[in-house]
């Protein structure tokens, strides 16, 4: 049993706990928060794959689509949570000038 | 695109075209709108008589537009072709006239001229449909075309029959859509050829296949052509303005129905195939049945329409009839008698119209005496009638000779009683109805009309030239030109091919 | 050729960050020339692969296994200009009908061209991971399109809608993790070249499908759907029923081909099964609604359907027959939306009676209706009917009876439900006069309704075009 | 690797899906906000132990810092109660428990069964002196993939437009700082934060480091100064933070298309002047990515009904 298969099943179980959140979770901050860690799951996949051939250096390609991916979710959460305070704050106004 | 495969496209779109204008056309422009509908009309009745004269000259009148993988859009012109051509053509011109002043004054006219126009267009699609696809594009557009002038009255019975009359002609439609897949996928090829496409193919597909496809084909076309027990939304749809029921009966639908039957079974199956298979008997029966059927229901119709209605199911499937009996002669019967009971139906029709535009006339039992008020009117109903149940020398005799003598030819005697019934029953639903309006004491005195002519003559001369092609068909059937000229030629090439 | 695949990829980018760049007031102008520059961009890809035929592009000069690839065939040249088109019209409604005075013109007119831009990225993709970033790109803007406009409602739906294509997006992105993990590469030809029908290649592959599945919105996972398409603004519900919503199918139609037989072979009856599901409960559904949006909405699921139904019958024609579905539905909703934004804008709301007279009234948008109506009941001769043709025509080679009356009993309710409503559109008992509503918006709707109905008579050009460098 | 090497990844890869469980079971938002920063710095010496600096570098900055700020900020507008939730049925519960569980192991399977060590290291290495960057991962985001990073800069400005529907909560000036303190402190960092930015962006090109992980240094020392009322929070309405926003994608898409000019492929540089053409959108990505991010925040909600917020209209 080497590292990177200990941190892959790691992510495996991850993004199945945090599949569940976001279908089955009642609070949308909780599926927001859900919806951010399947994406830690699927890179600690991607990253532990990368590692297979340690102690040789990893795979530069995984780590690239990992970054990749970390900016792309950071953008979809920061616009969820975005939506969801528009949401839950009441004083927000509706008004956006009219838009037709 | 040459001359000879751009008249074929112009035929279709001298009437597509106008139909698309006068949807534009406001409500008011009562003349504009007439005007373009009259031209229109004219415009093709020239360029069909063109095509009469280069199919004379033996001519091809072919257009191919690429359509889906395997299968073009086709349109083309043999005897049989132009013969439903010229048919509605002629039959459109006088309708056309008869509702302009049929509709004059009600609302949403544009809408229905336009519909008009459209569905014209689509039975001129059907009836040069060069392939089976392209025959069921216009069969489905029709559907659709019709559907507008079926409903135009917006009344709730009108939008029940409507939704009836879709019930009926979308099912037949899939089934058609289906067996011409299914035909496609098994035979290769969907085209109508004289002879039939699958003499060739009719070896190596299994019997079990081709006589299932047979069945959704017939079962689809049976829809249109009112074949018992397809023939529900006929007497529901008569509750749509005359004109429109003219369309129904005698211009397009039932015909398309008539028309693609005959394709099928001489064109995709053959006669030769057709006959191996045995589908031809079974044919033969329900034909036989549904004339019997329709003229019995006829007899116990009391409003004149349906009654009407009822008589289009059972004269319809004399076509089938003589279609399915294979021979030459009986051929003849089945394609003559598409022109012949187009013209006397429009007659009667017409009538019916004249006299609930101007008189609210819709039961038979209000019409005593009538003939005093409308006696040209009545005189056109009483010649269409006596051609219905096949007088000597009107149309409808011509027809049944033709038939009766195809059946002795497909040694089907039985057919001759069949058909000598079907006179009698014929006659028990019309007789009554001119004998009442011309020889008993009307129950109350008809309301006048100033002017002094019974009915206004937008009404009357449609009737009148209707009735007088009705005579003419029969009286002129010697003459090469006439309608039984054109069955003798297409019958010969069906048979020949 | 390079410059005009990069052309449909940067211009609507850069279009988008200019509208950004000068802000609301001005942002329509600038919007419009960037729209009308994509649709060009677009047209001359369409041109040139159906001229010099499909051409593969290595971004950067870098060749697979490291390099991104990009596939200018037949499949992205139709998809590119059938979402030009519809991107275009839509776009050009917004800009009529804008201002000067809205103060999120300008996002949204940005974030209407970067959905775009990811859009065209997407159809010209043939990288697995490349394809998950097109995809959270059309997401993510769609997501912003939703939200702008900021009633409950529609931030709702937004977040909502967000809640399932990220996760949906995710689980394809854990199957591209395992097809890299197995076969070092992302390129598509080489993943179908190295490919092994192994558990471990079967589990990516079926993360890929349910990913994509679940953002498709194929049955049961559907229910997410109606609800979006209800709340959304019109114009964006047009953009997602016709171009984000088909998104996910496009990337399976892109893969399904990479795929090794006997996976194929297994998956086909599942989806299929699935598919015939959401026909049926899609097309009784919308029978069911009083709401045109939701008849709208259900008939998307059950077309949904129709567009999986491919993978049971898995022939040429049934492919060409699922795209044709995809680009007549995408133009026929469209359509269908605008109509009923225009009757919301009348009655106040999009109940079915809203459309009652409407022939006598708004001929012109009853005649849009019309067509897109036709075409979604596959009536000949509209780009439906093609679609409808080649997939029955494939059931029936297959043998697969099943599908033939799926198919058929489909299209038969469709004609209910669009029947429902046409009846009503020519129903004008009682005084009802011609009305006048926004032009831009009715004959937007038109020209729509009209390319359906193209769509079908010239599909003789289409499918040619389609056919360039595909190889089933 | 040794017996502790080995315990300490086993207790490591169970703490994190315990720590996940732990977010999405705690009853109250506020402990799941702490959880999952948690689980972020956590995250981040997984990372370092697989080998993958830049990622913890990342992960630590952004994961466990940026959006755990920001989560904490949509608390202190949501409340720590349950804000708004979508109740779930119990069935819906079942069937996805079963689903999930069902992908779970099934993934893990077939994850240990990929054993065979496939890659693209060498592929790498063998073309990294064509792309004229030293550091291989940097060389795969702006060279081999640069044109994922450009679709995926444009997902983040895209984000940016739509989180971008308040202006910001806590509006400088007027009203009197809570203490000096955050000042000073923020005066101090201020050089500091630059400073570490320029020097990842700097060593990006030869090691672990590059665009991003400066711009989320930079972000988070924005942040603290917006915080400390030092710094104006961006407004879309200024057109120096919409340049800002654009100038890197915009410099992106440029250099990507020059390359057409003379007939070569999208986004292949000139190998004279690769290297700074990359260094040169490294430093406009920073610029913009760090701009967006700190748009990505915010502010927190001003106190009293009377406080509506208003567009940020541009």
């Amino acid at each position: 049993m080497s590292a990177w298969s200990i941190y892959a099943c790691s992510g495996a179980a991850i993004i199945a706990l945090s599949l569940y959140g976001v279908f089955a979770c009642a609070p949308l901050l909780k599926r927001i928060l859900a919806a951010n860690l399947i994406g830690t799951g699927v890179f600690l996949i991607l990253v532990a794959l990368a590692d297979r051939s340690a102690p040789a250096q990893p795979d530069p390609v995984p780590h690239a689509l990992v970054l990749t991916g970390v900016v792309i979710s950071v953008s979809a959460t920061a616009l969820a949570l975005a939506i969801a305070i528009r949401l839950a704050d009441r004083r927000s106004s509706d008004d956006e000038g009219g838009w037709p | 695109m040459t001359w000879s495969s751009a008249l074929p496209v112009l035929v279709i779109l001298s009437s597509l075209g106008p139909g698309l204008v006068i949807f534009g056309l406001a409500e008011h422009r009562t003349r504009a709108r007439t005007a373009l509908n009259v031209a229109a009309a004219l415009t093709k009745l020239g360029l069909v008589g063109i095509i009469l004269v280069g199919v004379l000259r033996g001519e091809q009148f072919q257009a191919r537009i690429p359509f889906v993988p395997g299968a073009d859009l086709l349109l083309r012109v043999d005897s049989f072709a132009l013969l439903f051509v010229s048919l509605s053509t002629v039959l459109w011109l006088v309708t056309t006239i008869y509702a302009v002043g049929y509709l004059e004054g009600s609302t949403q006219r544009s809408r229905f001229f336009g519909f008009f126009s459209l569905s014209v267009s689509a039975t001129m699609g059907i009836a040069m449909a060069g392939n089976l696809l392209t025959f069921f594009v216009f069969y489905e557009l029709l559907t659709i075309a019709t559907y507008p002038l079926v409903v135009h009255e917006g009344t709730p019975a009108a939008l029940r029959a409507g939704t009836t009359y879709l019930r009926y002609t979308f099912f037949g439609g899939a089934l058609l859509l289906v067996g011409t897949a299914a035909l496609y996928v098994t035979v290769g090829s969907i085209d109508f050829v004289d002879g039939g496409v699958l003499r060739s193919a009719a070896e190596s597909s299994s019997r079990a296949t081709l006589v299932f496809i047979f069945v959704l084909l017939l079962a689809g076309l049976s829809v249109k052509a009112a074949v018992v027990p397809f023939h529900g939304w006929l007497p529901a749809a008569m509750v749509a303005p005359a004109p429109v029921s003219a369309l129904l009966h005698a211009v397009a639908v039932v015909k398309a129905g008539a028309f693609g039957i005959t394709r099928v079974i001489y064109e995709v199956y053959g006669i030769r195939v057709a006959a191996r298979l045995g589908l031809m008997r079974p044919v033969v029966v329900i034909a036989a049945v549904t004339i019997i059927y329709g003229s019995l229901k006829a007899l116990a119709q009391h409003d004149l329409k349906r009654r009407l209605a009822y008589s289009t199911v059972s004269q319809v499937s004399y076509i089938v009839l003589g279609t399915a009996l294979v021979g030459t002669i009986s051929t003849v019967g089945a394609v003559v008698h598409l022109v012949h009971q187009g013209l006397m139906k429009v007659t009667l029709f017409f009538c019916a119209g004249n006299l609930a535009h101007e008189l609210h006339i819709h039961d038979v039992r209000e019409m005593r005496g009538v003939a005093r008020r409308m006696p040209l009117t009545m005189l056109a109903f009483t010649l269409a009638s006596l051609g219905m149940i096949g007088i000597p020398p009107l149309a409808g005799f011509i027809t049944k000779w033709y038939l009766g003598a195809g059946a002795l030819e497909a040694h089907a005697p039985w057919v001759i009683v069949v058909l000598l019934a079907s006179s009698l029953l014929n006659a028990a639903y019309l007789l009554p109805i001119v004998y009442d309006a011309w020889f008993r004491e009307p129950r109350t005195e008809w309301p006048g009309r100033t002017g002094g002519r019974e009915i206004d003559g937008w009404l009357l001369g449609p009737t009148l030239t209707a009735a007088a092609l009705a005579l003419a068909a029969g009286v002129f059937a010697g003459t090469s030109l006439s309608p039984l000229g054109w069955a003798i030629r297409i019958a010969r090439e069906e048979f020949t091919g | 050729m390079n410059a005009t695949v990069a052309a449909v990829l940067l211009v609507p980018l850069v279009a988008a960050l200019a509208v950004a760049l000068v802000g609301s007031r001005a942002a329509r102008y600038v919007a419009g020339a960037g729209v009308a520059a994509t649709l060009a961009s677009a047209i001359d890809l369409a041109r040139r692969v159906e001229r010099d035929g499909p051409a593969e592009l290595h971004v950067g000069g870098w060749a697979a296994p490291l390099g991104i690839l990009l596939r200018a065939d037949g499949l992205a040249a139709v998809l590119s200009l059938a979402i030009a088109i519809i991107a275009s019209t839509l776009g050009f409604v917004t800009v009529a009908r804008t201002t000067g005075r809205e103060t999120s013109a300008a996002r949204f007119f940005a974030v209407w061209l970067f959905a775009w831009a990811g859009s065209n990225a997407l159809v010209l993709s043939s990288d697995v991971f490349n394809l998950y970033v097109t995809l959270e790109l059309v997401t993510i803007a769609a997501v912003v399109l939703l939200s702008i406009g900021g009633e409950r409602g529609a931030l709702r739906v937004a977040l909502r809608y967000m809640l399932i294509a990220l996760p949906g997006s995710l689980v394809y992105l854990v199957g591209v993790a395992l097809l890299y993990g197995r076969y070092a590469t992302l390129d598509l030809a080489l993943i179908a070249e190295r490919m092994t029908s192994t558990p471990v290649t079967w589990a990516a592959l079926w993360l890929l499908v349910a990913g994509l599945v679940l953002k498709a919105a194929l049955f049961p996972v559907h229910a997410w759907l109606p609800p979006v398409y209800a709340n959304a603004r019109a114009i964006v519900a047009a953009l997602l029923a016709a171009i984000v919503g088909k998104t996910a199918f496009i990337v399976v139609l892109r893969v399904w081909p990479a795929l090794p037989h006997a996976f194929a072979a297994s998956a086909g009856p599942i989806l299929g099964a699935l598919a015939s599901g959401a026909i049926v409960w899609g097309s009784v559904l919308a029978l069911r609604q009083v709401r045109l949006r939701l008849v709208i909405a259900y008939s998307s699921v059950a077309h949904t359907g129709y567009l999986f139904l491919w993978f049971a019958l898995a022939t040429p024609a049934a492919w060409e027959g699922a795209v044709y579905i995809v680009l007549s539905h995408a133009f026929a909703v469209a359509a269908l939306f605008l109509v009923s934004d225009t009757l919301e804008r009348l009655g106040g709301d999009d109940r079915i009676e809203q459309v009652h007279g409407l022939s006598a009234r708004l001929p012109l948008s009853f005649f849009a209706l019309a067509l897109a109506a036709a075409s979604i009941m596959g009536m000949p001769p509209t780009g439906g009917f093609i679609g409808k043709w080649l997939l029955v025509r494939a059931a029936i080679e297959t043998d697969q009876w099943w599908a033939v009356v799926v198919l058929v009993a489909g299209s038969l309710v469709s004609a209910g439900y669009m029947f429902r409503i046409l009846r009503l559109a020519l129903t004008t008992a009682g005084p009802i006069e011609r009305v006048h509503a926004p032009l831009a918006g009715q004959f937007a709707a038109f020209v729509l309704g009209i390319a359906g109905f193209v769509l079908g008579l010239g599909s003789g050009v289409v499918l040619d075009l389609l056919a360039k460098g595909f190889t089933p | 690797m040794t017996a502790l090497d080995l315990v300490f990844d086993v207790v490591l890869a169970t703490v994190m899906p315990v720590l996940v469980w732990r977010i999405l079971a705690s009853k109250d938002l506020a402990s799941s906000v702490v959880l999952f920063v948690a689980l972020g710095l956590v995250s981040a010496l997984a990372w370092a132990r697989l080998h993958a600096p830049d990622i913890a570098l990342v992960e630590a900055a952004v994961g466990a810092g940026l959006t755990g700020a920001l989560l904490m900020n949509a608390l202190s507008w949501i409340g720590a109660e349950a804000g708004v939730t979508e109740p779930v049925s119990r069935a819906t519960r079942v069937g996805v428990g079963i689903l999930v569980t069902a992908v779970g192991v099934g993934l893990a399977v077939a994850v240990i069964h990929l054993t065979q060590p496939v890659g693209l290291a060498h592929e790498v290495d063998a073309r990294l002196a064509d792309a004229h960057v030293d550091y291989p991962v940097t060389a795969v985001l702006l060279s081999f993939r640069g044109y994922d990073t450009l679709l995926e800069i444009a997902v983040l400005v895209t984000a940016a437009l739509g989180a971008r529907l308040y202006a910001p909560g806590s509006v400088p000036g007027g009203d009197d700082p809570l203490s000096p303190h955050p000042r000073v402190l923020a005066r101090v960092l201020t050089p500091i934060v630059v400073l570490v930015a320029g020097y990842l962006l700097w060593r990006g090109a030869s090691a672990p480091g590059g665009a991003f992980q400066a711009a989320a240094v930079l972000a988070g020392g924005g942040i603290l100064l917006v915080l400390a009322r030092v710094l104006r929070p961006p407004r879309m309405s200024s057109i120096a933070v919409r340049a800002a926003l654009v100038a890197g994608l915009a410099w992106f898409i440029a250099v990507a298309a020059l390359p057409l000019a003379t007939g070569a492929q999208l986004l292949e540089y000139p190998s004279a002047s690769a290297k700074q053409l990359i260094i040169s959108i490294e430093v406009a990505l920073t610029l913009s990515i760090s701009i967006v991010l700190l748009m990505f925040f915010p502010g927190e909600p001003a106190p009293g009904e009377a406080a509506r917020h208003p567009e940020d209209r541009w």
